[in-house]
């Protein structure tokens, strides 16, 4: 029993010391930034991309003179994509750490799984990656599209441009391409499409045998109408998919696929030749033709030493965030939470498309919308650009959400005021 | 008999542990609620949390130690009674939330508002009552791990082929789970909980008793065990896992005494699963990952299989090196946690605590060997069931 | 919409074509410079109305978006890359207008839309073209793209077209366009008839649009013809599923098979096993990269050159793991799961440290791309290069263990390891090689799926699951078994897609494993015998 | 010559044209065999002779393919498992001494007692002063007492077949099964375990299989001599051993 009564003092001693080594990093003269993003496990594969970027701009920033006149340091931790320990480390960050905001998070589950830990600690969190939507929190900025800022103008484009008359909405079978899909059919029945020329196909995470499903993709649109497939597919599952469609010869110009969830990054795992046509729709690409851009690949290249590591949308949703939070802090003159939550409101900065992105009241961002072709190099070449979107927090589409709008201006500072009974908290009863 | 049933228990060693336990539930609430911030013995509330997981961590890895350790049965889908529990805790909060919910409305949880179903599903039933909850995080997992044990073992499906189907059953678990039809929220789980028995599950005060419960109930959970170890059902047990075919000859029913043991661990897993899951804050189908149940049983293994302090030891070590890892060298933690489970394997085949015990047992028994014929050689010592 | 564009051709065409006919291309093609793409489509439109068929290289060099609009005078030019700057080619005479800077040229960007438009009007630009490819293209369009305006074209095309193949297919293009055309009842039957023998899923769209507008007395016809393929897709459809069922049970082959070795014949619980797998997929990208800088020409060899390098490496890998763990862990199976579960996270971070943690780009040679028909029947090279491949593997494999001497020790040494050593067998180095032949073959399948699935740190884990299902549910040290349990687990999941859909089909599958399992507590192939102490 | 019925009922376990074969091997062909109450039996024969099949299908561990195996004229054990089997009072003893290595010898008694054998009988299970006095009893036969507080593991492995033997025991049952009991063990062990199944067999019937025809000799009892899964001869040591068949059979190689 000794044994374990020694253990016992050992081990506490080692998880006190977690704490007390955070703090010996700390020189006070900094300002810390959390940065939360997956290094290992599942979903490293998307999230080390943005730990880097974070690290770059932080660099960049600090190059500048940091903010406030203080350096800024950022506290990169892994959450190893494991959602309770998303919680975990983001209590840590803010309580132990004492970073002034976090920027971080992929998935849905692991933004929901900190969203209490950021309301509850009275931290900011800048979430950038595309999500389903119907959420706004005091606490957290979106600066990803919202289903307005990528889904509905996609299907617009593929209805007017490409005349498609017939659907296929395929997606990993997890919230986000359920949200969207209800969205997007809702949508598309609002605008004449027949039921049963929608069809709706779920795929379990990292799916990696496509065979039937490309061949029942081909049957439907061998239906004599012009037909698309709208892919809400999540990253792993891509690469098998995207190989199977070229293999099986679906071209673009026969059925294009248009993806929410495919990138540069997810096209650098593969041979694009047998692609080309097909589409994404995103707020950015890396192609697009900016100084703003060119400069920004420039640094990532210097900064990653591989001239080969492209550049991505969620990327640019952390620089504008990254940005949006710099001067939010200038202009607040402090990093504390509160301040910034009032200052940041209205904040404008130049995203990378050479446009600007504006921090909206309901705390997301105004974005264009681009949509690009696959090109043989791996990369998109636009062929339509929208103005900029307000990120739409509660769906118009959705029954439930439709009369709820967001606000954190005083004195509303509601997340889902409803209009129709002018009553802050949803629905009210 | 009850009272010798229990009595038996209390052996040394368990009594000192029960009592640690005991002592930390007050201790931590103590040094984190009464102590000012400033102060060198201050538990900030992030740790007092932290700790809280852990124990329910501990908890999980007795409750698969009682199986594995002591009657052979390697499960590697313990993480989905552990899931079950949770997700039966997880349910109530959800039910809790009541009308503060984003979309306001007074019964639905959001998920299934955004996804407009119109009423709750039959399961959701009666989770509005914390008792029925309770209930539940007993039931469920223990009528899950009956069904498959009744099968499993009397069809005397045992080793390795076993160990497959548990974790062919929590991988299609985690599957189904992940299905937004299934009604639990799909991949986000069950989160953003407001409060549980009226108190914010957020409020210091809360969490300290949430801590201290996981203590108190991993003494608990300790005491039973050990109860049941020591009794001579603990040792049909052991003999199950060393000869299992002795014990049928000798007459023992041997599917009904696994089936035991497995519904009981499955229990005590859903209690640990239950006391996780307001203390992290979320449930989702994560929790069910094969990996998962497979990290549990290295930290049973780390602590030392068989023993009834080893696991708990197991756990807390390995996810304490966890939390300072990932923070402290987030681009090399893995390489850590993975030498650390190959050391153990090569250096400490008994983990932890089996080894110090066993050292201590060898001296004695080379003073007896000395004046006795030489023993068998090693293949005859008990090896690990598979 | 195609219909209505291509017909929007013929219009001119018929009313503008003496004043058009002779005009030339070239101010077309240049206004091209400064379009959009709506106006880009019609001025497609009208370089093919001109019927000049030397716009054919122009226009397929725009669909591959090689035409470029110099910015100073918006001339238009075919160009290509050399280094950092493009190489004009003149678009119709095609001679070389030397070089410029990429800076100075614009791209002429092609959307889809274009594409189509663009492979409407070279089907109609091509049909009478010397080419027997271009012609067979051609007709193949026309069959995609049936309106009564191609009729004459087509027919005119017929008259001389000698080319078997290529003749089939224009007869089947004529007979769609006819079905809408104003010809006689009598032709619309053979027309119909010839549509139901060509079949396929096309010729039911066809035959139902068709239908409204057609004379009654032929929609019995078209019903009949209807039904017939109908029946026939279904056969089709049939024999296909289990096609897929094979190809992706030969996958969870190549993925179990290594782990049949390491795990079903020595007993040792191998986690790093899909990690060994992850390795031989890297071992490809890392050849293929070094062909692609260095001998291009060698890349359709590229897997050729991949598979010993991978088993080399995944064998090493593998005889260095057995060494330095396992060896000490004969007897303890337990430990040696956790053992593995180690080392399969140390290689993982590993990868990720050395290679970074996105996707690879493993290429698909020539000869593994693209599909072919089989009757109704639509196979891809890849898949069956792939069943093929693991079917040679395992039968290798087999006649390795069962003939080879190091074969026999092999089942001597897992069979009764005190017996093989007494009998002189060198078990220790029988052991490693075992399982360096296991991890070598596990990297072999990693070659196999670098074809089909995404080359991450994170292949080996999508894998590990689907491998020990395969190998238990066949039987445990029974290499029939695997190849059984593999094939049958890929057809059942085939079948139960389709109504369950894949998730759920996924589950079902986990579930009657479970209960397949309670049934044969052994596995598919157990070892039956005089009971052995439990 | 007594008819077949009388010996079924006179029986105390009866076997008839048993037959069970794996993969095409006949490892019992129509064997029939009958032991009578308080009998003392020993089998001989070559491996794969089916011995230990016979015992398998006797304890339940085997279903036979066809065949009546009846215990005590009324129970039919192919319908039995081996929990079942072992409660109506046949013990085995394995080839291998398999006795419950990280148990006290003490233990691996009380262990085997023969008291009911529930789950929650045994959670709340406490010793009895009777129970005591039948293991310390149990512990005397088998000439253990001195070390009965040591791990199983550590006696020798002659001390296992008696440790074995003793918990068979202590399950009080009808037919004791021993299957090469004296297997690895020192001459003067050999002995001793001959005088003590003898003493055993007293109050019980005994099956015993054994290659040391020495052995056999000593316990100087009814011999059975099988071969390719049926019976070849029967009767006294000296009459099978003279027997042609059993010579060319067995005792020839």
């Amino acid at each position: 029993m000794k044994i374990s009564v020694k253990l016992g003092g050992v081990l506490l001693a080692a998880a006190l010391s977690t704490t007390a080594f955070h703090g010996a990093f700390a020189q006070e003269d900094t300002i810390k930034i959390g940065v939360l993003h997956s290094l290992s496990g599942t979903m490293a594969i998307s999230e080390t991309t943005l730990k880097d970027a974070m690290l770059m701009l932080v660099e960049e920033q600090n190059k500048k003179g940091g903010v406030l006149g203080k350096q800024i340091e950022a506290v990169v931790v892994d959450p190893a994509s494991d959602w309770p320990l998303f919680a975990e480390k983001a209590r840590q960050l803010i309580s132990q750490d004492k970073v002034a905001a976090v920027f971080g998070c992929w998935t849905s589950s692991s933004r929901k799984s900190v969203l209490p830990v950021f309301e509850e600690l009275n931290s900011i969190l800048f979430y950038p990656v595309q999500y389903e939507g119907e959420e706004s929190s005091r606490n957290i900025f979106y600066t990803g599209a919202a289903p307005n800022q990528q889904a509905i103008p996609a299907v617009d484009y593929l209805m007017e441009t490409e005349g498609v008359e017939r659907w296929v909405l395929a997606g990993t079978d997890y919230v986000y391409p359920q949200t969207t899909n209800k969205i997007l059919k809702a949508y598309l029945m609002s605008k004449g499409v027949a039921e049963d020329d929608i069809m709706i196909n779920y795929t379990p995470f990292g799916h990696s045998d496509w065979q039937t499903i490309v061949t029942d993709i081909k049957n439907f649109g061998s239906a004599g109408k012009k037909t698309a497939v709208v892919s809400t597919i999540n990253g792993d599952a891509n690469v098998p998919f995207y190989k199977e469609l070229a293999n099986q010869g679906v071209k673009a110009e026969d059925i294009p696929v248009v993806a929410f969830s495919v990138g540069e990054e997810e096209l650098a795992g593969l041979d694009t030749a047998p692609l080309v046509g097909h589409l994404a729709a995103w707020n950015y690409f890396q192609s697009v033709d900016s100084e703003a851009n060119a400069e920004f690949i420039e640094q990532w290249h210097a900064f990653t030493g591989n001239d080969k590591r492209v550049t991505n949308d969620p990327m640019e949703a952390a620089y504008i965030g990254f940005n949006a939070w710099v001067k939010a802090v200038e202009a607040a003159g402090t990093t504390d939470t509160d301040a910034v939550l009032d200052t940041i409101i209205g904040v404008t900065v130049p995203n990378l498309s050479g446009g600007y992105a504006t921090v909206m009241p309901n705390h997301h961002i105004t974005k264009p919308v681009l949509i690009g072709e696959i090109q043989a190099d791996g990369q998109f070449e636009v062929v339509q650009e929208t103005p900029a979107v307000v990120g739409d927090e509660w769906s118009d589409y959705l029954p439930d959400s439709k009369d709820l709008i967001a606000d954190w201006r005083k004195p509303m500072e509601c997340g889902n005021f409803n209009v129709a009974t002018g009553k802050c908290g949803g629905k009210g009863s | 008999m009850i009272t010798g049933f229990v009595l038996r228990a209390l052996d040394g060693k368990i009594v000192v542990a029960i009592g640690i336990l005991l002592a930390i539930a007050v201790l931590v609430p103590a040094l984190n609620l009464l102590v000012p911030a400033g102060s060198a013995f201050h538990i900030p509330t992030y740790a007092v949390s932290l700790f809280g997981k852990y124990l329910c961590y501990a908890l999980l890895a007795l409750a698969l130690d009682l199986v594995w350790g002591y009657c052979g049965i390697l499960s590697l889908g313990h993480g989905a009674f552990f899931a079950l529990g949770g997700y039966a805790m997880g349910m109530y909060l959800m039910r809790q939330i009541g009308s503060r919910g984003v979309y306001g409305d007074p019964v639905l949880p959001d998920f299934m508002v955004f996804l407009n179903w119109k009423e709750l599903p039959w399961f959701w039933y009666g989770f509005d009552m914390f008792p029925f909850a309770m209930l539940m995080v007993l039931v469920v997992p223990g009528l899950l791990a009956f069904l498959f044990g009744w099968f499993a073992f009397r069809s005397r499906v045992n080793g390795v082929y076993l160990s497959i189907i548990t974790q062919a059953m929590t991988y299609a678990l985690m599957l189904a789970f992940f299905r937004n039809d299934m009604g639990f929220g799909g991949n986000n789980g069950l989160t953003d909980y407001k409060d549980i028995l009226g108190f914010s599950v957020q409020a210091p005060g809360t969490r300290n008793v949430l801590f201290a419960m996981s203590a108190i109930m991993l003494a608990l959970c300790l005491l039973i065990a050990s109860a049941i170890v020591r009794s001579k059902f603990g040792k049909v047990l052991v003999g199950v896992r060393d000869a299992e075919s002795r014990v049928r000859f000798l007459g023992f029913r041997v599917e009904n005494i696994k089936l035991f043991t497995f519904v009981v661990s499955a229990m005590m897993a859903g209690i640990a699963g239950a006391l996780f899951v307001p203390q992290v804050g979320i449930i989702n189908p994560g929790e069910f990952a094969p990996a998962n149940s497979i990290e549990v049983v290295v930290w049973t293994a780390v602590g030392g299989r068989g023993t009834l302090i080893g696991p708990i030891i197991g756990a807390v070590l390995v996810n304490a090196g966890k939390s300072f890892f990932t923070g402290a060298f987030p681009e090399f933690w893995l390489y850590a946690l993975g030498g650390l489970f190959i050391a153990v394997t090569l250096f400490l085949p008994k983990g932890i605590v089996g080894t110090i015990q066993h050292g201590w047992h060898a001296r004695t028994e080379r003073k007896a060997a000395a004046e006795r014929e030489k023993g068998e050689d090693a293949d005859m010592m008990p090896q690990a069931a598979e | 919409m195609r219909i209505r564009f291509v017909s929007l051709i013929f219009l001119i065409l018929s009313f503008a074509a003496p004043c058009l006919a002779q005009s030339d291309p070239k101010p077309l093609i240049n206004q091209l410079a400064n379009a959009n793409f709506k106006q880009a489509e019609d001025i497609i439109g009208q370089i093919a109305a001109t019927g000049d068929a030397r716009v054919v290289p122009a226009l397929e060099a725009f669909a591959e978006g090689d035409l470029y609009a110099r910015k100073a005078d918006d001339v238009v030019f075919i160009t290509t890359a050399s280094g950092s700057k493009l190489a004009l080619v003149d678009p119709l005479t095609g001679e070389s207008a030397g070089e410029v800077a990429k800076g100075a040229m614009t791209k002429i960007k092609v959307n889809n839309n274009l594409r189509r438009a663009i492979r409407d009007a070279l089907g109609a630009l091509t049909l009478m073209s010397p080419d027997r490819n271009a012609r067979l293209q051609a007709a193949n369009t026309m069959l995609a793209a049936p309106s009564e305006d191609n009729l004459e074209l087509i027919e005119t095309a017929l008259a001389r077209e000698t080319d078997g193949e290529v003749r089939a297919r224009m007869e089947e293009a004529r007979a769609v366009s006819l079905l809408t055309s104003g010809r006689s009842i009598e032709e619309k039957r053979e027309a119909i008839e010839r549509i139901r023998n060509y079949g396929g899923r096309d010729a039911i769209g066809v035959l139902r649009g068709a239908y409204g507008s057609i004379d009654a007395s032929l929609q019995p016809d078209i019903d009949k013809a209807i039904g017939a393929i109908e029946s026939e897709i279904a056969l089709w459809d049939m024999a296909q599923n289990v096609w897929y069922g094979l190809s992706l049970g030969s996958v969870l082959l190549l993925a179990a098979i290594g782990l049949a070795i390491t795990f079903g014949v020595m007993g040792i619980i191998n986690m790093a096993h899909g990690e060994m797998v992850m390795l031989g997929a890297y071992s490809t990208f890392v050849v293929q990269d070094i062909i692609r800088s260095s001998a291009p020409q060698l890349f359709d060899w590229s897997l050729a050159i991949a598979l010993p390098v991978a088993f080399l490496v995944t064998a090493a890998v593998g005889l260095a793991i057995e060494r330095g763990v396992i060896r000490f862990l004969y007897g303890r199976p337990l430990e040696t799961l956790l053992a593995t579960w180690g080392i399969s996270l140390i290689l993982q971070q590993a990868i990720r440290s050395i290679f970074g943690p996105t996707n690879q780009e493993v290429g698909n040679p020539s000869w593994m791309s693209g599909s072919f028909a089989l009757g109704g029947m639509n196979v891809t090279w890849n898949r069956m290069w792939i069943i093929i491949f693991s079917l040679s593997i395992f039968f290798a494999l087999l006649v390795l263990m069962k003939k080879s001497s190091f074969g026999l020790q092999m089942r001597a040494v897992t069979q009764n390891r005190r017996m093989a050593s007494s009998m002189g067998i060198r078990t220790p180095w029988v052991d490693a090689f075992t399982f360096a032949l296991g991890s070598g073959i596990a990297g072999i399948a990693g070659v196999a799926l670098s074809q089909i699935d995404n080359v991450s740190p994170n292949l080996g884990q999508s894998y590990i699951i689907d491998s020990f299902m395969v190998v238990v549910f066949g039987g445990v040290g029974n290499l029939w078994g695997t190849l059984v349990g593999a094939m049958s687990l890929g057809v059942l999941n085939k079948f139960l897609e389709p109504w369950a859909g894949a998730v759920l089909g996924k589950i079902l599958v986990l579930v009657l494993i479970i209960l397949f399992i309670q049934k044969r507590p052994r596995g598919l192939f157990a070892l039956k015998g005089r009971a052995v102490e439990a | 010559m007594t008819t077949i019925a009388e010996t079924r009922s006179k029986s105390l376990l009866y076997l008839e044209n048993v037959s069970v074969s794996f993969d095409g091997f006949k490892a019992l062909n129509a064997l029939s065999f009958v032991v009578e109450p308080g009998e003392l039996r020993a089998i001989i024969g070559p491996n794969g002779a089916g011995k230990t099949t016979m015992m398998d299908i006797i304890t339940g561990k085997t279903r036979p393919d066809t065949g009546t195996v009846l215990f005590e004229d009324a129970i039919d054990l192919t319908k039995r498992d081996e929990a079942d089997i072992a409660q109506l009072g046949i013990g085995r003893k394995f080839q291998k001494p398999t006795v419950f290595e990280s148990h006290t010898v003490w233990d691996n008694l009380e262990l085997a007692l023969n008291r009911s054998r529930g789950v929650f009988a045994t959670l709340f299970y406490t010793l009895t002063g009777e129970d005591r006095a039948r293991i310390e009893e149990i512990l005397e036969t088998i000439r253990l007492t001195h070390r009965k507080d040591e791990l199983a593991a550590n006696l020798s492995h002659g001390q296992k077949q008696w440790l074995e033997i003793g918990m068979l025991l202590a399950q009080e049952p009808k037919l004791l099964l021993v299957d090469e009991p004296v297997a690895g063990m020192t001459d003067a062990e050999t002995a001793e375990t001959a005088i003590l199944l003898r003493e055993i067999a007293k109050t019980r019937s005994v099956v015993v299989v054994e290659h040391d025809m020495g052995f056999i000799r000593d316990l100087g009892v009814k011999v059975t001599c099988l071969a390719e899964g049926s019976v070849l001869a029967e009767g006294s040591i000296d009459f099978v051993s003279s027997d042609p068949k059993v010579i060319e059979n067995y005792l020839g190689r």
